[in-house]
């Protein structure tokens, strides 16, 4: 499955949707939102998404990792608009017959989640916000993920 | 012709609308379209920033020509997770 | 938290006990007991543990890992008793700031529980059963998890 | 002295019982201690198998001097998660 939406999200759903009696792991990851950048006390999120190609993407780094690992079993499901503080903005979910393969696909989907799918981070402060990794002293404050969010961008287009 | 541009996160922040009608020649590509936006938009973007561009909801090649009635939307440093 | 228990495991209270505000990233693994064994049809499985010295290495492994990542948040639950197929007999959750470090002591820790904790299954079929990794044909079923456990026993000793 | 060797899993299948009187040597050492369980049960290990004793809830090696009191474990191959 494949999920974007505004609402709470369902880490149970999402892990309950992966498990088969043919596996015999599951391994799954949540993305919550932190408290705090470089100090700076974060009052809460706000995640945009350009809808059609974040689903589009989202899926098809689903179908990279079943390829890749041929699994059967990966779900993603990511939270846009406002999220509060140490809530979920991201679930991956995998099952595996083997935990091996289950930690590899569900870490390399975070990460290519991180660097491929169209959504954008806000931190609000309360003196003002903040595009992650992209605004204040043009673009210095990227962070490795934005990096990677940029260079694999580029390396699609060619 | 002319192609309706969509901004998105920052960008849309910063060119202060999230659709921008430009116009372009026939033959443009998406790295003529990007100079245009610069142009028009000289703070969307830092000179050593790309800035990347996704065409008909994929991400395109600086040479890919435009084609009327293509989607092109700006995409900034993605950060979701 | 360290549970050993022979009530249906909680993945989601386990989960829970590791998130914080201050942390990004929740890595959770499920092992879940599968249908089968080389094609064999596995009915039930049933588990042993030598109690007070499971509990002790339960604790011993979450320890290690949380002194070796610097971490805080890792928690433990492990089933005996019957457990039915597809159910939950081992439950790991890692919180950490960052996801890389959580996907590595999550794996970690789910190894490293497979290799020193005093814990044994038994597959239950319909014609019999097996100690996994050490019945039949004098302990040549041993599979690499298996393997690991007796090394690491013997490790441990010297 | 007498110890009361407790067996798990596999082990306590094979020798019909959870706990084993059996009775050693002062001064007597695990491997002396897994070489009596040997002969008393041989069909406990095939020869080739180390067979792993816990001594009060730690894995302990070959050379271990047991002592009276001590709480000693046959541990079989784990199996857990």
């Amino acid at each position: 499955m494949i999920e974007l939406t505004t609402d709470t999200l369902d880490p149970e759903k999402v892990t309950a949707s992966v498990r088969r009696d043919t596996n015999g792991s599951v391994v799954t990851f949540l993305g919550t939102t932190r408290d705090n950048f470089e100090g700076k006390k974060v009052l809460t999120l706000e995640y945009e998404a350009f809808d059609e190609m974040a689903l589009k993407k989202l899926e098809e780094v689903r179908q990279e990792l079943m390829a890749e690992f041929g699994l059967e079993q990966v779900a993603i499901s990511h939270r846009i608009g406002t999220v509060g503080i140490g809530e979920i903005s991201l679930v991956v979910a995998v099952g595996s017959p083997h935990r091996k393969d289950g930690f590899a696909a569900c870490h390399q989907a975070v990460d290519r989640i991180k660097e491929v799918v169209p959504i954008w981070k806000k931190e609000v402060y309360e003196d003002g916000s903040r595009w992650v990794a992209c605004e204040d002293h043009e673009f210095s404050h990227q962070d490795s993920g934005q990096d990677l969010g940029q260079s694999a961008a580029e390396s699609h287009t060619h | 012709m002319e192609l309706n541009v969509r901004l998105f996160a920052l960008y849309r922040e910063r060119a202060g609308r999230s659709i921008v009608p430009v116009v372009v020649p026939d033959g443009a590509t998406v790295a003529d379209l990007t100079d245009e936006m610069r142009r028009r938009f000289p703070n969307l973007a830092p000179p050593e920033v790309n800035i990347v561009v996704a065409v008909n909801t994929d991400y395109a090649d600086a040479s890919v020509v435009l084609q009327p009635g293509d989607d092109v939307c700006l995409i900034p440093p993605v950060s979701g997770g």
